[in-house]
């Protein structure tokens, strides 16, 4: 595995210098940072050169604190048996992406949900702009400073009969007469 | 395949051969199949054994359990009174809250069926309003699949014998790694608050101990606690007593957790750094604290912070009351304790030492100086053990002999050591008798496990190698012609139940009589108070009933100038009682003096 | 007669000058759950299909980051409920993948175990749905009555009949109850004999023949490019189990079969699905003989003060529908940052079949979807 | 003779028997509980014994199952199918979600309280529930349907405006027909 490990570090880092290797997994797995203008050209060299031809899954994960959203494409190889992770970073701000459809179709599918749950436009891509929403017109809900209990607590209804409820925490403060400084009220559970 | 496949068609037919067979409906609602042993029906909850902690509440994913007042169940210490309630338009059985329940009252049973035209009626308080599913029960934890941890991070400690060779402190803390494991098995419920005198914020500083962040926990320590340290090493700790987690397993260590994060403070500068507390102006009031014990210290740490200035008066050479001269050093080191002192000093607290009241200055000088004057003076005489033969040499009272030993005297207590009672003290002298070289037997008039000692303690003094006598009542001291402690005899005493519903009392058997060998003779069955230093006007003023200061729920005596608090006040007698004392005395002196200011 | 032809020809010419739409869903009995495919039909030859979902959008990812990572586990049974134990399996994969946690050998069988009767709990349930969007419904009687004795075992084991909430980080929740082997073997015993009934029922039938050679077909060139997994691409020939390729658990030291079939059609997708009901038996078979004894359970910390390590993983699962994934990224902290859900109809139920659906039949649009496994709320989640 | 008081009630009686012995249960699974309902139709439950059966059209269906949560989404198209149903008409709310949102009460993409939109006849209990539950959910509306209690639609008809606002208040893009009431 560690052999295999290294040649396809070793290839892939010929073809595209501003790839980053992470190879700190002791399974079938390898990582790989790129720029985003670089992950078509590297997914298609993967997939027509290397034999990764099968897309096992796209994501996007949210990194509200650092301004980024980051795009992981797992490809993996019937014939090596290996799961390479191709990561890129984009802005979060402005979040513009390529289009990857012409490589894997069903990457079509997750491209028209990250555009409608994380706002990533992906340039070329064509499809109805509404996917799992339908007459959405907040932010996109994926994103992180989208609060949904906010939203489902002024959009719907609440079944009224549980106003009654107490707290265990304020209920032994009100006996104890206990008084809980502000900056320690983030540690109460 | 040609167009007509004969075989295509009559293969099908065969299914005709089930024809006439008994089907296998289950014709419901006629019969129908029992659910099986572990099924998640409704839930049930034994709402005797529950005591409130709401833990299912806060697992619970979809917030479908409240927790509410029912009738019948009265909150208490270690319960919260509240009982939780079951949305049934949230719930969807996972069964999460059973399994994190730490009394194990809570589990769900057989029953599922619930079908009504009223959507507001899905809403239940197991044990309630279904007790009959007592008897369903399906779904339920026991010790071995519980979420919760009942084992607790075991405590490094010196070896039994190893210890008793120095003054070495026994216990060694918790690192990083322990305490860290060791804070993440609280639940967060909060009950140990209402048990601790001091409600001290438990669950807020364990939770800052689990995510790291140490200096916070440090900051919500000294929030209501200048003496955490001391806390942390020798604190009587009955908010373990209540922790949720005890019901079934071993409590949180709730007071090594806080010895953790301010042992993580090395030096009263880095203390001062982190607590970074916010100083008043001077306001120009003064008040005059008598007694540099665990409540004059907190009353003038936290009167000092709020702009007043503070004095205290201390009559020995250091401060600490019976923290410094009660407890051996091998439970609190005297570092830690000068590292605090220190901290509390540099906040601006004046200490005198040396300076006893009614005898370096008189209590009517303090009294007209200051605009309050706050007593905290303890208990510094004891009870004797009213036996014949006290007299003799090598008689004394542990509490004395263990203000010699702190204080550096040396004491002669020769190779056999006799220790009259069951409490720390008994303990802490036995135990320190033992580093002096003595073999040690400690006589104590009711069982082991009546003892009010800690258990920890106790356990600590058997693995030391002292030897304790339960039920021994001592009736005499024998004297050797020096008139130097030679035996001590003692009867023995069977335990007869009280009538009333007390505690068992020990009935000494006639003629039992046994004597142990002895070279020193130790009582440690209580202190008193000396409360001389008031003087003739005073002690008229304020009142003293059976031993102690009379004071409302302020910590007032009954001259408003003077307040008071401390062992001389409450009967618990421990030291987070004083510090509480001290606390509620400095809210309720700030509150009166701004009220003369406007 | 003639003239009946030519009135038939000029309505097909009418209807290819102007093509017309057809909604087939939400709401309709042959459609695999609540989703819709917009057909643009010529007479009844598809031209264009386009699916629409989100009609089962639950955001349960979204949920996921306000939930820790205990309570996230509760949510994802609900992800695919024909078959919920693989998305359980994935994510405690994932999980201890990421915390590098050891998981007790026996616990390991008993996750085989629930894999596996969950796998034959959904191909009878596929019996069922197969069958019936080819109008054939007694083998839906039986199939999905037979069911419940898969069911009842689940109800045994874990609790609950459908939402089993049984593999979670670390292990299983508990151990097997008293008896509970001899009830699976019985259980397959009796199996074994139905999937026989099955075959006279079904695979012998000339109508279920008819209906689906030659129906559906996936060129085996493209079937891995086009993300084709599962029994699906064993239909098309090529052998591909992730239990082999990528095996988890147990797996590898179990004796079993990966069967495959030639074709690429429905029935080549049929047949190797009746197959592997009968590798699955034996496979259950072999985790009752060789499961060892000991803990079945690695106990995670307290729940409300778990956190993971800063990282990410992804673990997948061969499910009846092919691979199922579950993606999970921490901050470190006692909450997912993210954790994203893969099902095989996410691109089986999209763009595989608004690829196959072209040049097919209107009536033979259920056929096909049932056959590829649609599972909407797997797409939607 | 018809406006006789007496024979009214022994015309209603008959007529609540006959639909009380022939649900027809719509063919439409909104949500995850439509998992149970293949189990009690068939051989092992055998829902028809009580004169339940599956029905493929809204016109000819007497009963809406709404199984589990509904989405926005979905809503629209349940509105509609409820309102195509034809008189008499009963909806059944599965599980906890038609309660009180169940695990999903603080999604941005469900509704949580059912009939504050639709009219819901029953509730049952449970996440999901299994078959028998179904079967006394529908035991249950028979035995209303038999003492006339079961009068969602009637309340539909009658409260109209009141679900029309909330219906709104989910769906801004209000395209629907209305239907003749």
């Amino acid at each position: 595995m560690d052999e295999l490990k290294t040649k396809i570090i070793e290839r892939i880092k010929a073809n595209f210098q501003d790839a980053t290797e992470n190879n700190s997994f002791n399974y079938n797995r390898l990582d790989f940072n790129v720029n985003k203008t670089t992950v078509p050209s590297i997914l298609f060299y993967l997939k027509d050169e290397m034999g990764f031809k099968h897309l096992s899954h796209i994501t996007c994960v949210d990194w509200l604190e650092e301004g980024e959203l980051e795009l992981i494409f797992i490809v993996w190889s019937p014939v090596d048996k290996i799961k390479v992770f191709v990561r890129t970073r984009l802005d979060r701000e402005n979040p513009v992406m390529d289009n990857i459809d012409m490589i894997w179709r069903q990457a079509h599918t997750y491209e028209r949900e990250f555009r409608e749950m994380f706002g990533i436009q992906f340039t070329g891509l064509e499809a109805p702009q509404d996917f799992l929403l339908e007459d959405w017109d907040g932010p996109p809900p994926m994103r992180r400073d989208f609060h949904t209990e906010e939203y489902a607590s002024e959009t719907f209804f609440e079944r009224p009969g549980r106003e009654d409820a107490g707290d265990v925490r304020e209920e032994i403060i009100k006996r104890s007469g206990e008084e809980i400084p502000d900056f320690a009220k983030k540690y109460s559970r | 395949m040609s167009f007509f496949d004969l075989k295509g068609t009559v293969k099908p037919l065969t299914a005709l051969k089930q024809f006439g067979k008994k089907p296998h409906t289950i014709s419901y609602p006629k019969e129908s199949k029992e659910a099986a042993d572990r099924y998640r029906g409704f839930h049930y909850n034994d709402i005797e054994e529950c005591i409130g902690c709401g833990n299912c509440s806060t697992i619970c994913q979809n917030a479908a359990i409240d927790m509410i007042h029912i009738e019948g169940v009265e909150g208490k210490k270690g319960d919260s009174g509240l009982r939780p309630r079951i949305d049934h338009g949230r719930c969807c059985w996972c069964a999460l809250c059973v399994e994190v329940c730490p009394t194990g009252s809570l589990s769900l049973t057989k029953d599922y069926l619930y079908v009504s035209d009223d959507p507001d009626s899905f809403l239940w308080t197991p044990g309630v309003d279904n007790p009959e599913g007592k008897d369903k029960i399906s779904f339920y934890t026991t010790n071995e699949i519980s979420l919760n941890d009942f084992k607790r991070i075991p405590m490094p400690e010196l070896e039994g014998m190893e210890r008793v060779k120095s003054f070495a402190e026994v216990v060694l803390g918790y690192n990083e790694e322990q305490a860290r494991a060791e804070a993440s098995r609280c639940i967060s419920c909060g009950l140990c608050t209402e048990a601790c005198p001091e409600h001290m914020h438990i669950p807020e500083y364990i939770n800052a101990i689990a995510t790291g962040n140490d200096a916070d926990a440090v900051r919500i320590i000294y929030d209501n606690n200048p003496l955490p340290e001391m806390c942390g090493k020798v604190c009587t700790r009955r908010c373990e007593d209540v922790c949720a987690i005890a019901v079934r397993g071993e409590p949180i260590a709730i007071r090594w957790l806080k010895r953790y994060a301010t042992e993580t403070a090395l030096t009263s500068e880095i203390t001062r750094e982190i607590v970074n507390p916010e100083i008043k102006e001077a306001n120009g009031k003064s008040v005059g604290i008598i007694g540099a014990g665990p409540s004059g210290l907190t009353a003038g740490y936290y009167l000092a912070l709020r702009g007043y200035d503070v004095t205290i008066y201390e009559a020995n050479a250091k401060a600490g009351g019976a923290t410094m001269y009660g407890i051996p050093k091998y439970r609190f080191p005297i570092d830690s304790l000068d590292k605090q002192i220190e901290y509390i000093q540099s906040i601006g607290v004046k200490i005198h030492f040396n300076t006893k009241v009614g005898k370096d200055i008189s209590f009517k000088e303090i009294y007209d100086k200051f605009d309050v004057v706050f007593m905290g003076v303890g208990f510094p005489d004891a009870w004797s053990l009213g036996v014949d033969g006290e007299d003799a040499k090598g008689s004394m009272q542990a509490f004395r002999f263990l203000h010699m030993v702190n204080s550096g005297e040396k004491v002669d207590i020769g190779d056999k050591v006799v220790v009259v009672g069951g409490g720390n003290v008994a303990i802490d002298a036995a135990r320190v008798s033992r580093r002096l070289g003595a073999e040690v037997t400690i006589l104590y008039r009711r069982r082991v496990e009546d003892m009010p000692a800690d258990w920890e303690e106790i356990e600590g003094a058997e693995d030391e190698g002292v030897h304790i006598v339960p039920q021994g009542i001592p009736i005499k001291v024998h004297k050797d012609e020096k008139g130097h402690v030679k035996s001590v005899e003692y009867l023995k005493a069977e335990m007869v139940p009280d009538e009333r519903g007390g505690r068992p009392k020990p009935v000494a058997i006639e003629g039992s009589n046994t004597i142990i060998e002895a070279t020193s003779v130790m009582a440690a069955i209580g202190q008193m108070g000396d409360y001389s230093f008031l003087g003739k006007e005073f002690e008229d003023k304020i009142k003293i009933e059976r031993g102690r200061f009379v004071v409302n729920d302020k910590q007032q005596t009954t001259d408003p100038k003077v307040f008071a608090g401390g062992d001389a006040v409450n009967r618990t007698a421990d030291a987070i009682s004083a510090i509480a004392d001290g606390f509620k005395a400095c809210k309720a002196i700030d509150e009166m003096l701004s009220k003369d200011k406007n | 007669m003639k003239k009946y032809l030519i009135l038939q020809k000029n309505i097909q010419d009418k209807m290819r000058e102007k093509a017309t739409t057809l909604y087939l869903g939400p709401q309709h009995p042959g459609i695999t759950g609540n989703m819709m495919v917009r057909l643009k039909v010529e007479g009844d030859t598809i031209v264009k299909a386009t699916t629409e979902v989100g009609y089962l959008h639950r955001a349960f990812e979204k949920l996921q980051e306000k939930r820790n990572w205990l309570q996230s586990f509760t949510l994802l049974c609900r992800f695919c409920v024909p078959e919920p134990d693989p998305v359980e399996e994935s994510y405690a994969r994932a999980v201890e993948l990421l915390e590098g946690r050891e998981v007790p050998e026996r616990a390991k069988y008993i996750r085989v175990l629930m894999l596996e009767l969950a796998r034959l709990g959904s191909y009878m349930l596929w019996y069922g749905g197969q069958n019936g969007s080819l109008g054939l419904y007694t083998m839906g009687q039986w199939s999905v009555g037979d069911r419940n004795y898969i069911l009842d075992l689940f109800e045994e084991l874990t609790g609950g009949r459908i939402y089993h909430m049984y593999i979670w980080p670390g292990g299983v929740r508990r151990d097997f109850p008293e008896g509970f082997e001899d009830k699976v073997l019985r259980t397959m015993d009796y199996l074994e004999k139905r999937v026989k009934d099955y075959d006279d029922l079904m695979f012998d039938n000339a109508i279920f023949q008819k209906r689906t050679q030659g129906v559906g077909i996936i060129p085996k060139e493209k079937a891995v490019e086009w993300g084709v997994v599962g029994p699906v691409l064993r239909g098309c020939g090529i052998r591909s189990d992730i239990r082999i390729d990528d095996p988890y658990e147990v797996y590898d030291k179990l004796d079993f079969e990966v069967p495959t079939a030639e074709g690429g059609d429905i029935w080549a997708r049929a047949l190797v699905r009746r197959q592997e009901v009968r590798q699955s038996i034996k496979i259950i078979r072999q985790v009752i003989e060789k499961i060892p004894s000991g803990d079945y359970y690695n106990p995670i910390p307290n729940p409300q003060k778990w956190t993971l390590p800063k990282g990410d993983a992804y673990a997948r699962t061969e499910a009846v529908r092919g691979e199922v994934g579950i993606f999970i990224a921490s901050d470190g902290g006692t909450k997912p940052r993210r954790v994203h859900f893969r099902g095989a109809a996410y691109v089986h139920g999209i763009t595989l079949l608004e690829n196959l659906l072209v040049g097919e039949n209107v009536a033979d649009v259920s056929a096909i979807m049932n056959s590829l496994g649609t599972c909407p709320p797997e797409i939607e989640r | 003779m018809i406006n006789d008081k007496n024979s009214q009630k022994i015309v209603d009686f008959i007529q609540n028997w006959a639909r009380k012995h022939s649900i027809w249960v719509l063919a439409y699974g909104t949500g995850c509980g439509a998992i149970e309902i293949p189990p009690t139709m068939t051989s092992r439950y055998d829902a028809e014994r009580l004169g339940v059966r599956g029905a493929a059209t809204p016109r000819q269906a007497d009963v809406l199952l709404i199984t589990g949560y509904l989405t926005t989404k979905t809503l629209k198209r349940v509105i509609r199918v409820y309102e195509q149903m034809q008189d008499p008409k009963y909806v059944i709310g599965f599980g906890s979600c038609t309660i009180n949102g169940g695990m999903y009460y603080d999604s941005y993409n469900t509704i949580k309280v059912l009939d504050k939109y639709l009219p819901v006849d029953v509730y049952i209990n449970g996440c999901m529930p299994r078959p028998e539950a179904v079967l006394s959910g529908f035991a249950k509306l028979q035995e209303l349907i038999a003492q006339g209690k079961a009068n969602g639609a009637q309340k539909y008809k009658d409260n109209l405006d009141w679900y029309r606002e909330n219906q709104k208040k989910i769906i801004p893009n209000w395209v629907m027909p209305e239907y003749n009431w």
